[in-house]
């Protein structure tokens, strides 16, 4: 695709995300021009990535399966994976915008028949699943990947497992000889959907998320609990495999810190308790039931959330200790890592080993250290407030620490401030 | 119509044509699908084969196509032929990708590739290309109606009037504002979230004012609602009584929040002198006009207690159960009222868990910074009057003690006002048209609260979620209503502060503005967007049960005077539900009827009892069910090669006739997989899934009645990551029928 | 090449016949070899260490320090603040630091140095030696005077706090400090695993709750055992003092035969650029690291 | 001493926090600790003090002055810095910690014989004599500061450590008699005087 999308009524949304995909959709659902540019290989970004979503506990790929129908069914969105923005010039309602389109040296002639990926021997650590996995270096993304279409890895593209590749696929579809592209696309107004990406949870070190193997993030765990995942849904610690029963859940870990992050990553605490009911459906409550330990500084469970939170106290399988967990050491015999603290509810010091700890690492701003247009105006914590100009706009986590449901709300008024933009250029254009 | 041209296109790639007897396959389209013609391709999806079939389109007159290649949810770019109707008959993830490998497994991989093509043909067989909603020229009414003056609809009229609509504002009072007219200042929308910043309430008044899109009523109130999206009939109401009438295309419901009366918390000092809730502290303030903020009796206050989640997050059951959300956040701005004016003043925040989320925690700091006190600690009991007392269990010195104050400040929740509780409703209604005279009196008290006055058979408002919040059932489409058309904004939908609100109304309004232009379009909304087709009723044999009026979950079909269902299609959302319901089965779509379904399953090849070849009909629903079964062939996992899957748009568009079609025709088993059902149901059409348990629960009945053992109808919940279960699932129940034995059924059919 | 030029402060526990004057003693060699030139403080005075605080209150303290800081402005012009003690460096860093951030406690102070005839101006640097050794010098910059590489000598590498907190090394985590360990394998030696390298010894609380001291100081020495090493090393005066001296109190005390050697870096490069035992400080130790005096020959 | 406390008490009547924002090093940061508790997480001799850092920033805000002013848990501060490093507010714990010592010390509220008060005291007096600290008069002085006879069994039990010191030429006899000092010593007095002076001045103290 070199084709230049030229046309000041366009509204292109960077990120591809759920909402990416949401505010993409909303507007070419009522007719406008959309473009929808996502840097990694399918759509879906983090939400694809979860389990479950609270408080309901269902799946986020039944929205995801509603919103790829929207997408596949809809003339007016245009979808381009492996893209990124690498310059926007211009101003509200007509801006230039420099596309990057990184090969993915297969086709849309593929078919996913898997052939390619048969004959390939290496591998590469599965970026689905926060690399707890391996996959082939060829590979499609995960099974709900949309486009359904494989990705040759660059690290077989020039050599001999690249050819066998090639040579596997019926349809031609293999294209080793792919560069990188950059496209010029006019548009009236941007919506930026970047998103969030998990807090590198290594630069907390009093945690040792980088020494002890049994300490891994909550956005890992979530990869762990799904049958999908490197464990086909068996929580299983990294450290030796064993099943871990008894598990810690640390919230605040970066978030609320003024060495780290000083806002509140608003969705971490929902996300401990709701896997706290993972482990529950893991282990039940009778016999041999698990045990989940939540240690916290304020529970923000808000509005109708709290029924869920109120659920979890309830559950004998969960407990909760107010206390930022001040470090963790590790057991050497077992290696359980051992959290020190002290329960500030009255004052109880504890020092208590678990199997496995869960870090509910914050949200930071994807694009935190990425250059972004002049006009873009970021709040303290780097996420997008908006554009000076009032033709650019940010949704989703990409605007605010928010969780799915607020995202999508997000990112549906987003939507409709772009379609102002595109409106009012074309008014005055027409005037 | 134009006579209708049907063929038939089978892909041999991926595999397909090594794995099965093409030619085989190619007759049982010519001979039993009765395709006037059949085309092989080796990569039917590839621009040649594409272009073959657009040719055939152009040059061929081709009206009526089948796909025999990929599943339906495949390759869906390339196989898009608006101008056509066409089936898919999933080869590859249906059968291929799914029945174990090597030769012992040939004779049934064959069978089964053949019966989908069997089904395929048989079903593009009863399709038609749907033309959308007949009546469309009738529902190009574009503009939206906002009920509600407050900052959520204020928001939503100039969010929409920006984007080109015509608004309808309609206020109950005798100004715009709302609750947030009744503040001092704000919380912040943007950074620095350091302190407090002035409403806006005027400056968006005056440019609602300034914008000739919007058109205010105040003092009015909407005394009936009729009609579709489209075509919204409303009569607005004035207090003098004077009645007017519009027609608009939808409609954002911002009917807002009353606070918990304080009244109700009298051990928390409610009603007594000086203990105030946040909005009696914003009085105060407006009051002080920016000075020192004074009490009622005029004392100066040098010290003021803000005791948090009063009567919220109750769990005694007495007040709200849930948390407001911006409490906490308001009262940390009221407390910087009192610090910005005189840093003097003692103020303290009595929490138990400080919920500032997101940015907030900025906003939390800078009350610090200020000086404002946070305890965490459980209020026990308040004493107003002269002095005032917090009693409290200090939760971290671990100690019950006490605090005075001049004032105190109760952080009360938000009381959705969405209007008539519809479940509540629908019990007093049915006493009532079964003549009862005390319900008749009910509905009509009901009726005075009700926001919207619909004139729908389901209620007077829309239907509402949890404690009476108007919310979306759904976390990825927090706009998802079951009322097509009708969108809930701000404090009435879900608890929440001024910011989230102001963002909600956007959203709602992008949801009514794409409702408008649906309408217009003459299509589906949300999920089926873009959907063309909508339900056919046959009414001449129509025996008006009513099942299909009560049991639509959107509320889209109302009733004649003489009982007959009147169905307004753009209030549909195309799930079918109706058509299940029907028990003289006269409700179809154009694309999706009895007979699509009937036939595909009539169109099965079921073998003699003596080849021991059970067949097992699966009706899965296609937005759960289906795809899992799908990924289930992605990631090659096999399952038995006797089971024939339908697509179902909803268990609740299942009609029992396919069943018992099936039944008779010698199915040995029949699986239903539909979403989850219950307080957490999963199903985007609602009941869906709860429709079919109730609708087979009478089948038992008939089957036992046919002398047919009651597991031959089983009913499942399959979620749409359950591939590896739902193969299980299938396996097993095929074990199950193997141990029934094979029904008695066979050769009647 | 030219020598690079510090201003000196020793501390008191630095001084000739003081705790530390084994510490003193091993800069000698390794600053030779390494061209570093320290020029003392004249007259410099103590820093009010940690414990200063009961007495001494806030700003008494501040000038204390602000008196050296003036002193080096004044008579060695443009030249870090070198220390090897952590407490005398935290002292000096947080002056300087503080005086930089607070005007008003700037003026106090200088309104105090006006007795002694000093001004303050601001600006100094103070850093701590092994900061001069890994920033200035550079890893591969200790390594290369490397004539006697200290070949199978396991050492636990005990950062301590203050020498790790609030400041440390730039770049260092103050859990997992890896510098130390860097420089122990700079002089080929090895540096075992050590959870306990950034564990307070309970400074000056050694001599106020001896009892308290000694727990810490004993699963300090003990993690060193647990993890076979021959001896200890460390950037701290009272670290040393503390974990070396107490060893047989805490024997006498509860029956153990604790009798690990505590050094200092200095002392270990010392003898791997090919010091002697009395160059390198060895004869002041307490508790003698014999493989260590074996390879310096003594 | 203790008019110094009766006056402070009339000048805050029951406003703790802001005696201490007003008198306490870094005590204007009190207010902005979260009660996350990490701090009484992280402290080696966590285990020994009555009350946690938090919970002493609590009480300050609940106006318990005596309670506070007479804990043993900042003479128990020994000054590893864990706190303040993990602090999520980035409170400088360790100087509030030092700050109310001092202040309860100034007061005469901190409690009598508190070892570490003492220890504190001897210290400051000690390096105050030459400018400089004398190890050797300073472990003495520490000694003996219960009395003669405990000095005598304390030096003895100290033994084996002075003996290995005085070996290891680390403690000097001849420092008795004054040892090191600096030259300029007066000054230095005149200097900390003023210094106190001020900051007593600017703390209401005078």
């Amino acid at each position: 695709m070199t084709a230049s999308i030229a046309t000041s009524q366009g509204i292109l949304v960077v990120g591809g995300g759920i909402s990416g995909m949401t505010a993409a959709l909303e507007a070419a659902e009522c007719g406008k021009q959309v473009i929808l540019v996502e840097k990694t290989p399918s759509l879906g970004g983090r939400t694809a990535q979860l389990y479950r979503y609270f408080p309901k506990m269902c799946h986020p790929s039944c929205g995801m399966e509603i919103n790829l129908k929207r997408i596949k069914g809809n003339p007016n969105l245009r979808v381009m994976t492996m893209t990124e923005v690498i310059a926007v010039s211009g101003t509200r309602g007509n801006y230039a915008v420099t596309l990057k389109v990184t090969p993915r040296y297969v086709t849309p002639d593929c078919t996913a028949c898997g052939e390619c990926g048969k004959v390939v021997a290496s591998e590469v650590a599965d970026p689905f699943n926060y690399g707890l996995s391996k996959v082939k270096a060829a590979y499609l993304p995960h099974a709900m990947a949309y486009p359904q279409r494989y990705v040759i890895d660059p690290l077989i593209v020039d050599t001999a497992e690249g050819e066998a590749a090639k040579a596997a696929c019926k349809y031609g579809a293999v294209d080793l000889g792919m560069k990188e592209e950059t496209i010029q696309i006019n548009v009236g107004s941007v919506v930026w959907t970047t998103g969030w990406r998990p807090y590198d949870a290594a630069k907390i070190q009093p945690y040792g998320y980088d020494r002890y193997a049994n300490v891994i993030t909550s956005v890992e765990f979530e990869r762990l609990c799904d049958p999908h995942g490197p464990t086909g849904g068996k929580i299983l610690r990294p450290g030796d495999g064993k099943e871990a029963r008894n598990i810690a859940f640390i919230q605040c870990a970066g978030s609320r810190d003024e060495n780290h992050l000083p806002h509140c990553s608003r969705i971490c605490c929902m996300a401990s308790l709701k896997q706290t009911q993972y482990v529950r459906e893991a282990y039940g409550d009778g016999e041999n039931a698990g045990k989940s330990t939540i240690y916290y500084i304020d529970i923000r469970a808000i509005d109708r959330l709290e029924d869920f939170y109120r659920m979890v106290q309830q559950d004998p399988t969960v407990s909760f200790v107010k206390s930022k967990v001040a470090r963790i050491a590790e057991n050497k015999e077992n290696g359980n890592p051992v959290l020190h603290g002290v329960d500030t509810e009255g004052y109880h010091r504890y020092a208590t080993e678990h199997d496995l700890v869960v870090l509910a690492v914050g949200m930071e701003a994807e694009v935190t250290g990425v250059k972004l247009p002049e006009d873009i105006i970021l709040d303290s914590s780097n996420f997008i407030e908006g554009s000076r100009d009032g033709g650019m706009f940010g949704a989703g986590a990409a605007s605010s620490p928010l969780d799915v449901n607020r995202s999508v709300q997000s990112a549906t008024a987003a939507s409709l401030k772009a379609i102002q933009v595109i409106y009012k250029t074309a008014s005055t254009e027409a005037a | 119509m134009a006579d209708n041209k049907f063929a038939a296109y089978i892909c041999s790639g991926c595999g397909i044509g090594d794995a099965f007897k093409m030619a085989a396959l190619e007759k049982v389209a010519t001979k039993e699908g009765k395709m006037s013609m059949v085309k092989s391709h080796p990569f039917l999806c590839n621009a040649e084969g594409v272009q073959m079939i657009r040719d055939d389109i152009a040059n061929e007159a081709v009206t009526h196509i089948c796909i025999a290649a990929c599943s339906r949810r495949a390759k869906t770019e390339a196989f898009n032929f608006p101008t056509v109707a066409m089936s898919r008959a999933n080869l590859r993830e249906g059968v291929l990708w799914v029945v174990a490998a090597g030769a012992e497994h040939d004779e049934v991989r064959q069978e089964m590739a053949e019966d989908y093509i069997r089904m395929g043909c048989a079903e593009i067989k009863k399709m038609n290309l749907p033309k959308g909603n007949a009546n469309r020229d009738q529902t190009r009414n574009k503009s939206i109606l906002v009920v509600g003056g407050g900052m959520t609809g204020m928001t939503a009229a100039l969010a929409a009037a920006e984007a080109g609509y015509e608004i309808v504002l309609v206020e109950k009072t005798d100004a715009l504002g709302g609750f947030a007219a009744r503040l001092w200042k704000r919380v912040p929308f943007s950074g620095p979230y350091a302190a407090p910043q002035a409403t806006g309430v005027a400056e968006m008044a005056a440019s609602i004012g300034a914008n000739a899109r919007i058109k205010v009523h105040l003092n009015t109130t909407v005394a009936e609602t009729g009609g579709a999206p489209g075509r919204f009939k409303i009569k607005l109401a004035t207090e003098s009584g004077s009645v007017s009438e519009l027609t608009v295309g939808a409609i954002v419901q911002a009917s807002g929040f009353t606070p918990y009366d304080i009244g109700k918390l009298p051990e928390l000092g409610g009603g007594q002198a000086n203990v105030v809730d946040q909005a009696g502290l914003e009085a105060l303030a407006k009051a002080a006009n920016g000075g020192a903020i004074k009490r009622a009796d005029g004392k100066d206050i040098k010290s003021v207690v803000f005791v948090q989640c009063a009567g919220q997050r109750d769990e005694t059951g007495t007040h709200l159960p849930y948390c407001s959300g911006h409490c906490c956040a308001t009262s940390i701005k009221q407390a910087m009222y009192f610090k910005d004016a005189n840093p003097e003043v003692d103020t303290v925040v009595m929490y138990d868990d400080l919920r500032v989320p997101g940015m907030g925690e900025d906003f939390y700091r800078s009350a610090q910074q200020k000086g404002v006190i946070f305890t965490k600690g459980k209020a026990s009991k308040v004493t107003g009057g002269d002095s005032c007392k917090v009693e409290f269990a200090d939760l971290i010195l671990d100690e019950q003690t006490s605090i005075d104050a001049d004032l105190v400040v109760l952080a009360t929740g938000q009381v959705a006002n969405a209007g008539v509780n519809l479940d509540a409703w629908t019990e007093v209604n049915t006493l009532a048209e079964g003549g009862d005279e005390g319900a008749k009196q009910k509905r009509t008290e009901m009726k005075t609260i009700s926001i919207l006055n619909l004139d729908y058979r389901q209620g007077p408002d829309v239907p509402q979620f949890k404690h009476g919040f108007a919310d979306s059932h759904f976390i990825c489409f927090p706009y998802e209503t079951r009322r097509t058309g009708i969108y809930a904004a701000g404090p009435m939908r879900r608890p929440m502060d001024m910011l989230q609100a102001t963002e909600d109304a956007t959203g709602a309004a992008m949801k009514a503005i794409q409702a408008v232009e649906n309408a217009a379009a003459g299509r589906a909304a949300h999920p089926r967007a873009g959907d063309l087709s909508y339900p056919i009723a046959r009414l001449e044999g129509c025996t008006q049960c009513k099942r299909c009026t009560v049991e639509c979950p959107f509320g889209a079909i109302d009733e004649d005077e003489k009982r007959f269902p009147v169905f307004n299609e753009e209030r549909c959302r195309r799930c079918g539900t109706c058509m299940g319901a029907c028990p003289v089965r006269v409700i179809s779509f154009e694309n999706y009827s009895c007979d699509t379904v009937g036939m595909q399953v009539k169109a099965v090849n079921v073998p003699d009892e003596d080849e021991e070849k059970p067949r097992i009909l699966i009706l899965a629903c296609e937005n759960d069910a289906y795809p899992a079964l799908d990924m289930a062939g992605v990631q090659r996992l096999t399952y038995s090669a006797y089971v024939r899957a339908i697509p179902v748009r909803c268990l609740g568009s299942v009609n029992t006739i396919w069943i018992t079609d099936a039944l008779n025709q010698g199915f040995d088993g029949v699986m239903m997989m539909g979403c989850k059902k219950g307080d957490d149901y999963q199903c985007h059409f609602v009941k869906g899934s709860e429709m079919a348990y109730y609708r087979m629960s009478k089948i038992g009945d008939t089957l036992t009645q046919l002398g047919l053992e009651p597991e031959r109808v089983v009913t499942e919940e399959v979620a749409i990551t359950d591939n590896a279960r739902v193969a299980k699932l299938i396996n097993d129940y095929a074990a199950q029928i193997n141990d029934i034995g094979l029904s008695p059924m066979k050769g009647f059919g | 090449m030219a020598k690079k030029q510090y201003a000196f402060y020793p501390g008191c526990s630095s001084q000739k016949g003081a705790s530390a004057s084994n510490y003193i003693t091993s800069f000698g060699v390794m600053c030779e070899k390494l061209d570093i030139q320290l020029n003392e403080i004249p007259d410099w005075n103590c820093c009010g260490a940690s414990i200063g605080y009961g007495e001494g209150g806030e700003l008494p303290r501040m000038v204390l320090n602000a008196r050296n800081l003036a002193i080096a402005e004044k008579d060695l012009p443009g030249q870090d603040i070198v220390s090897g003690c952590p407490a005398c460096w935290l002292g000096l860093r947080e002056a300087v630091d503080r005086l930089h951030e607070h005007d008003r406690l700037k003026t106090e102070t200088n309104e105090a140095l006006k007795e002694v005839n000093l001004t303050y101006k601001g600006g100094s640097k103070a850093r701590h030696m092994t900061e001069v050794l890994i920033e200035d010098i550079g890893y591969a910059g200790i390594k290369a005077p490397v004539v006697k590489p200290l070949d199978g000598l396991k050492v636990a590498g005990y950062v301590g706090c203050q020498a790790n907190r609030p400041y440390g090394i730039a770049g260092e985590s103050f859990e997992n400090p890896l510098y130390l360990d860097k420089m122990i394998e700079a002089v080929g030696a090895e540096a075992v695993p050590y959870e306990q390298k950034a564990a307070c010894c309970g400074g000056a609380l050694a001599f106020s709750e001896p009892e308290k001291a000694q727990a810490q100081i004993r699963q300090i020495v003990e993690a060193a055992y647990d993890n076979a090493a021959d001896l200890i090393v460390t950037p701290c005066p009272l670290c040393q003092a503390n974990v070396e001296i107490y060893q047989a109190e805490i024997n006498k005390k509860h029956g153990t035969k604790l009798n690990m050697p505590v050094l200092y870096y200095s002392q270990l490069i010392t003898v791997a650029y090919g010091g002697s035992v009395k160059e390198a400080g060895l004869n002041g130790q307490v508790i003698r690291a014999a493989k260590l005096d074996k390879i310096a020959g003594g | 001493m203790s008019d110094l406390n009766t006056q402070a008490v009339a000048r805050y009547k029951n406003n703790f926090l802001r005696e201490v924002e007003e008198r306490v090093e870094e005590g204007n940061m009190v207010k902005m600790c979260m009660q996350c508790g990490v701090c009484a997480g992280s402290c080696p001799f966590g285990p020994h003090w009555q009350h946690s850092p938090q919970k002493i920033f609590m009480m300050i805000r609940a106006g318990k002055r005596e309670e506070v002013l007479s804990s043993d848990s900042m003479w128990m501060c020994t000054s590893c810095y864990n706190c303040i490093v993990r602090c999520p507010r980035k409170l400088p714990i360790t100087h509030i910690m030092h700050g109310l010592a001092n202040y309860a010390h100034r007061l005469n509220l901190a409690a009598k014989g508190q070892p570490t008060r003492d220890v504190a005291r001897l210290f400051w007096n000690n390096l105050m004599k030459t400018g400089r600290i004398n190890e050797l008069t300073f472990s003495l002085g520490l000694y003996f500061k219960d009395g003669f006879i405990q000095g005598i069994k304390n030096s003895l039990a100290m033994q084996a450590a002075g003996l290995g010191l005085l070996k290891a030429k680390r403690l000097n006899p001849m420092e008795i008699f004054g040892g090191h000092k600096c030259k300029e010593k007066s000054g230095i007095h005149r200097m900390i005087a003023k210094a106190r002076e001020i900051e007593d001045r600017r703390r209401g103290l005078a």
